[in-house]
């Protein structure tokens, strides 16, 4: 079990640390195992910089991370080398996460070399042939070629296979299909959606809310590094509460509807983010607005206050 | 890297069988229809096996006195005599042989220290970053040639292993500049995070996965750093801190101002030691460009 | 803009700082007694050896503990006293230096503007055009690899010990004495030209290349493309091309800066042009350490201010600078 | 009959040989239409759009030709080309975020292009107010740097850019693909509205995501390894698709709606063919499920009903 306590991170702006930029602000919510956990959000809400710091590629500004009770952050040498035995991750661009310089097998390399010195060749290479059949691939499609020779789908696979390998219980998924191929990314997909029949939690990490809803259990909706909706994924969906999830869902593209006329006065035209943008801004600008409070509109359905109109439990429809 | 470059659109061809190993033959193929880096670079060898083979092609030892003084070029005195009467083409082989020793040695010292520094700020960022940053920042607007006045006043005579080290220790900064940069760009690649997730120590994914992807990067500044050594040196021969008795392009030229071969028109002297370090240094620029498109794909073309 | 000057102007504090500690501690920092070092470059009699031995300890305050030194140092140096010249005995340092520095700065600031003008332009025109490519390019390539020394001692024996065009030596000629005349202003222009022609090429050949690359990689920027694709005729494209390659360009002059300095004090020995390049040949030659470390300080002063001023300048040029300005003072 | 594209053959030049990245392809935009030009990344359908503006450098055009308003366009001619560009075909292109000169304020950036295309700034200065306070953009944006402005403020510039001269044509790459859905739908809005008020003729969506299309489009073409497979007003494509490559394609896309637990989707096996060298046949046999013998002959486009048109044996 994961969990996220009043997670927050500013990243510094200007020179010196001078000026913080916050980007997480006070997020709690906690990844089980056998779920897919969704985080969604726009460019910007801090979705990512959640995912690197559970994955320790990112100090922790406040708040903290457990995992099974223990501080993420005290973490060091050895001890953090068996959280990367438990917890991993997988990023957005799969040709960015192979060395261009190596073939593709150097993240398998890596592993063997610092986790699994003690097994014998054979049992290594049985080891790893499971661990790729598992997640679809033949062995000798991929084994010994250079990232570019390969599909992003193929290379996205590996990645979890290479996860695999290790005794994962947390997988860090980010935008992990959101630069492959139509054709392929449902099967990146449902391979995600497979894991949590090992008994896996995965972080699922997207922006798209059509693929947060196939493949997840619980939603967290971020918005500007605050979390504005969390809930069990059906309910979310089923009854968006805050406006921004109402709006994100109208203006997600569908294959078989068409966008609803927009209401006039309603802000997709100028949509949420056109504010005119600079580095450390807001930080210096106006004061930040304050988390709001998370409001329990139904079990397992909590919800951001607004100024505007307090959520109200119970089905519009 | 190459991925980046070689397709800008999303619409070329997907990765294909050929493509394999075509990326190496590829840089073997612009390599030598390079023009550049060809010229560069036979230039730059030709003067280095000058430099080499010196001690058995020079005719006599670069200081003694071997015939009459001021002797114009001839079938006798290649290069013609100084105004001592020493042989010219003996030292300037000999020079060059000195120049490329300050070049590899002084070029090398500051290559180790710009990647060390370099690589250091880029991958561990932060107040570290900021702290080398600023000594990078500082030392690179001290001017090397007067730091040099100062030094070399207080010096009784130097040696070569001594201007390397002072090249060395002056003209890493810009070059760990531009390596911290690159290391910037890379250490947020996914890769490098990867290598964290896998248990990898620091140092080992700054030389194992960061210092692959720059190697071309990496050779090239070496080149420019080999480069300003030699022209570091030759000023600092050329104001008289040169090594005392041995004989340097530098200081043929220091020679050759101080006895006035301007004025006595004993033009041999001082144009072979210049049009060498020329050949050198030029043929070293030359061949960085020629590098550069070859590794480049952008620049390739036109 | 505010920030980005606070922290520019913080290295320069600090280098200055730095370089005022090297010019102190060099000396001390030689091996041995650095004025036995001095005096054995002369041929002495034991006894002036020893009373200069003993002038020198006091000059250089070596009885005092270190720190006090160093205190010393900065005192005199924050009152503007670089001590005595033995060069020029018994003016002082600063007053040495301030003739010659006349002399440097008007050879090195047109030589370094021009260059950097006329060869941000010809790299410009040459990119991307292949018979001009071919022609300037090998030239700025071999302008740019030439020692400065060996230019000026080209052009002084070609133009001057040669075909006597030019006079070979000086900053003027010496049967004449400083006047506002013509014949005198002629003089100086005629001795002038032969440097300021060494420093022009040497750095004309670095910024005609450097413009060139620039202006081949920005040709292929996105922006450029979208000009192309509403039709921009080439002319518009290259203008803003150049525009834009200026700022990287700006950047290199200031890091050049050292480089430039460096060409202007050897191409001045060969010249004998009366400017701190020669100066530092005179100290050298007398011995003479309070000039030269006084000379050091001057340098690194007028190093410290050019880059101040392309500073500046990069924030004329730049609009983004002054934006991220505004957006640090609100 | 606005555009028409008749055979067009557009190629990439490398080492190894041509690629062709858009072999042998030919359709029609009426005017008023909407065309979406869809498929995975490498099919080619950026190259298709691209060149009808500006064929970049690295390509060349082996074979037909496109007809805009009864003209040939003169796609290899690059300065022949420039007397279209900008008045008549229009590209907003996919790397809108970085279209604009980063050291040049907008409206004087917009003023130079205009007058170097020999039309006065003043006569069109009115007009380009009026349409960016259409698309929601206040005025003062032609007094600011592009770092100044937010990505969907920037696509939004670009557009109005574009369509200033009320081109006959205009293609639209890969536009809302950078975007956040809520700005999407604004940029995805303002393509139908500048056809709805006829500043634009005809307009080739091209995008990756068909559910876009679906949006804004009137007709769809599929394009699968530099061929055109399908096609069709957009409804039938998503409705009644009948290349195999467009049924599997649109079967596999999530949709909010659809869950994991309740419907598992499936992808295509396998990957698209080099283009380098590609197969004789059709293109999709060996991912296709149907594929059999008759495969390994190239099939014809055929217009099976009125305005759907299928390049496969097994459609009919």
């Amino acid at each position: 079990m994961l969990n996220l306590e009043n997670l927050s991170k500013s990243f510094r702006g200007g020179s010196f640390g001078s000026g913080a930029v916050p980007a997480v602000r006070q997020v709690s919510f906690s990844i089980a195992p056998g779920e897919v956990t969704s985080l969604i959000g726009e460019s910007g809400s801090g979705k990512s910089t959640i995912g690197k710091m559970i994955l320790r590629l990112l100090p922790v500004s406040s708040g903290r991370i457990t995992f099974d009770g223990v501080d993420v952050a005290s973490l060091e040498g050895s001890a953090l080398k068996e959280y990367y035995r438990k917890v991993q991750g997988v990023f957005q661009d799969p040709f960015s996460s192979f060395n261009p310089v190596f073939r593709a097998d150097r993240i398998f390399r890596m592993l063997e070399r610092e986790y699994f010195g003690d097994l014998g060749a054979r049992e290594w290479s049985a080891k790893l042939h499971t661990s790729l059949e598992a997640v679809g691939l033949n062995p000798a499609d991929v084994l010994g070629k250079f990232a570019h020779e390969l599909s992003g789908g193929q290379l996205q696979r590996l990645l979890v296979a290479r996860a695999l390998l290790l005794d994962i219980e947390i997988l860090v998924a980010d935008e992990v299909i959101s630069m492959l191929d139509a054709s392929t990314r449902v099967d990146v997909l449902n391979l995600l959606a497979g894991l949590k029949e090992r008994g896996l939690g995965v972080l699922f990490i997207t922006h798209d809310l059509s693929l947060g809803h196939y493949i997840s259990e619980h939603t967290v909706i971020l918005r500007r590094g605050v979390v504005l909706e969390i809930g069990e994924t059906a309910k979310v969906f089923g009854n968006p509460q805050h406006s921004y999830t109402k709006m994100l869902l109208a203006s997600v593209p569908r294959l078989h509807s068409h966008w609803e006329p927009l209401e006039p006065g309603e802000p997709a035209r100028t949509g949420p983010r056109d504010a005119p943008r600079g580095r450390g801004r807001r930080a210096r600008g106006q004061p930040l607005e304050p988390v709001p409070l998370l409001v329990e509109v139904e079990p397992g359905h909590l919800v951001a206050f607004e100024d505007g109109g307090t959520a109200t439990a119970g089905d519009e429809r | 890297m190459s991925k980046d470059t070689t397709t800008t659109k999303d619409d070329t061809a997907a990765p294909t069988e050929e493509g394999n190993t075509a990326p190496r033959h590829e840089l073997v193929y612009f390599a030598l229809r390079n023009r550049k880096l060809v010229i560069g670079l036979s230039i730059v060898g030709l003067l280095g096996l000058a430099a080499i083979v010196a001690p058995f092609s020079a005719r006599s030892n670069p200081d003694a006195f071997v015939g009459p003084p001021m002797q114009p070029p001839s079938s006798s005195y290649l290069l013609g005599t100084t105004y001592f009467g020493q042989d010219v083409y003996s030292q300037l082989v000999n020079g060059l042989r000195q120049s490329f020793l300050v070049g590899i040695m002084g070029g090398g010292i500051a290559f180790v220290v710009a990647t060390a520094v370099g690589f250091t700020a880029g991958y561990r960022g932060g107040a570290v970053d900021e702290v080398l940053n600023m000594l990078t920042n500082v030392l690179l607007v001290i001017p090397t040639l007067a730091l040099l006045i100062i030094v070399g006043g207080y010096l009784k005579g130097t040696s070569i292993v001594f201007e390397a080290m002072f090249v060395g220790a002056t003209a890493w900064p810009w070059a760990a500049r531009a390596i911290r940069a690159q290391t910037l760009s890379l250490v947020s690649r996914d890769f490098v995070g990867l290598a964290r997730l896998s248990g990898v120590r620091s140092w080992r994914i700054v030389v194992g996965e960061v210092a692959p992807n720059m190697s071309s990067y990496l050779f090239l500044t070496f080149i420019l750093l080999f480069g300003n050594a030699i022209l570091i040196s030759a000023s600092y021969d050329f104001l008289g801190f040169g090594p005392p008795g041995g004989v340097s392009l530098g200081s043929m030229m220091n020679l050759a101002f101080a006895w006035n071969a301007l004025q006595l028109h004993i033009w041999w002297w001082f144009v072979p030691p210049g049009v060498a370090i020329m050949g050198i240094v030029g043929g070293l620029y030359v061949t960085n460009v020629g590098l550069d498109e070859v590794f480049n794909p952008k620049l390739r073309s036109l | 803009m505010r920030r980005y000057f606070a922290r520019k102007l913080l290295t320069y504090f600090l280098t200055f700082f730095v370089a005022v500690t090297l010019d102190w501690g060099i000396p001390r920092l030689m091996p041995g007694d650095p004025i036995a070092g001095l005096l054995s470059k002369f041929q002495l009699q034991p006894s002036s050896y020893a009373v200069l031995h003993s002038s020198y300890t006091r000059a250089f305050n070596l009885g005092e503990p270190l720190w006090r030194q160093y205190l010393d140092f900065w005192r005199a140096l924050l009152h503007g006293s670089l001590g005595t010249s033995i060069y020029a005995y018994p003016d002082p340092v600063t007053t040495v230096i301030r003739h010659a520095v006349v002399f440097t700065l008007a050879l090195l600031l047109p030589a370094t503007v021009l260059s950097y003008l006329a060869g941000n332009k010809v790299g410009a025109i040459a990119a991307r055009r292949k018979l001009l490519d071919d022609t300037v390019l090998p030239f700025s390539y071999v302008l740019t690899a030439t020692p400065y020394q060996w230019l000026a001692l080209l052009l002084a024996f070609v133009l001057a010990s040669v075909a006597h065009v030019f006079p070979i030596s000086g900053g003027f000629s010496y049967s004449l004495v400083p006047t506002l005349s013509w014949a005198f202003l002629w003089s100086l222009l005629t001795h002038w030209f032969l440097p300021f022609v060494t420093l022009f090429l040497v750095g004309f050949g670095g910024w005609a290349i450097g413009m060139r690359n620039l202006i081949i990689y920005e040709l292929d920027a996105d922006y450029a493309h979208f000009l192309e694709s509403l039709g921009a005729p080439r002319r518009l494209v290259r203008k803003y091309a150049y525009k834009n390659a200026r700022l990287p360009q700006l950047t290199g002059l200031a890091l050049s800066l050292g480089t430039i300095v460096g060409g202007a004090v050897v191409t001045e020995i060969v010249f004998n042009y009366p400017g701190i390049g020669w100066l530092v040949l005179q100290a050298i030659n007398s011995e003479d350490f309070f000039l030269l470390q006084g000379i050091f300080l001057f340098i690194i002063v007028g190093v410290l201010l050019a880059n101040f001023v392309v500073d500046v300048v990069y924030v004329l040029v730049d609009p983004r600078t002054r934006i991220g300005l505004q957006e640090g003072t609100r | 009959m606005s555009l028409d594209v008749q055979n067009l053959v557009v190629a990439y030049r490398t080492l190894r040989g041509d690629v062709r990245a858009v072999d042998d392809v030919s359709f029609s935009v009426a005017d008023g239409e909407i065309m979406g030009l869809a498929g995975e990344s490498g099919c080619g359908k950026s190259t298709l759009g691209n060149s009808l503006v500006r064929l970049d450098r690295t390509m060349r055009c082996l074979g037909g030709r496109a007809l805009l308003d009864g003209t040939e366009l003169p796609l290899s001619d690059w300065d022949a080309m420039d007397d279209f560009r900008f008045k008549k075909v229009s590209l907003v292109p996919q790397y809108s975020m970085s279209a604009l000169n980063p050291t040049r304020r907008i409206g004087k950036m917009i003023s130079e292009v205009v007058r170097s295309r020999k039309i006065r700034y003043k006569d069109v200065l009115p007009e380009l107010e009026r349409r960016l306070r259409l698309v929601g953009l206040p005025t003062d944006v032609l007094a600011k740097y592009p770092i100044e402005l937010s990505g969907g403020m920037k696509q939004r510039v670009v557009m109005v850019l574009t369509t200033l001269l009320d081109p006959s044509l205009l293609v639209a790459d890969e536009v809302t693909s950078a975007l956040d859905v809520s700005t999407q739908r604004a940029v995805g809005g303002m393509l139908v509205e500048l056809r709805d008020m006829g500043i634009v003729t005809s307009t080739i969506v091209i995008t990756h995501d068909l559910s876009v299309l679906v949006q804004v489009a009137d007709s769809v073409v599929v394009m699968y390894a530099g061929k055109l497979v399908e096609r069709a007003p957009t409804a039938t494509v998503v409705d009644a698709p009948r290349h195999p490559y467009t049924k599997l394609l649109i079967a596999s896309l999530p949709e909010v709606g659809v869950r994991y637990a309740e419907h598992v989707l499936a992808g295509i096996p396998g990957h698209p063919p080099s283009l380098l060298d590609p197969p004789k046949g059709c293109r999709f046999a060996d991912r296709c499920p149907l594929a059999s013998a008759e495969c390994a002959v190239e099939p014809p486009l055929v217009e099976l009903e009125s305005g759907h048109f299928v390049a496969c044996w097994k459609a009919s």
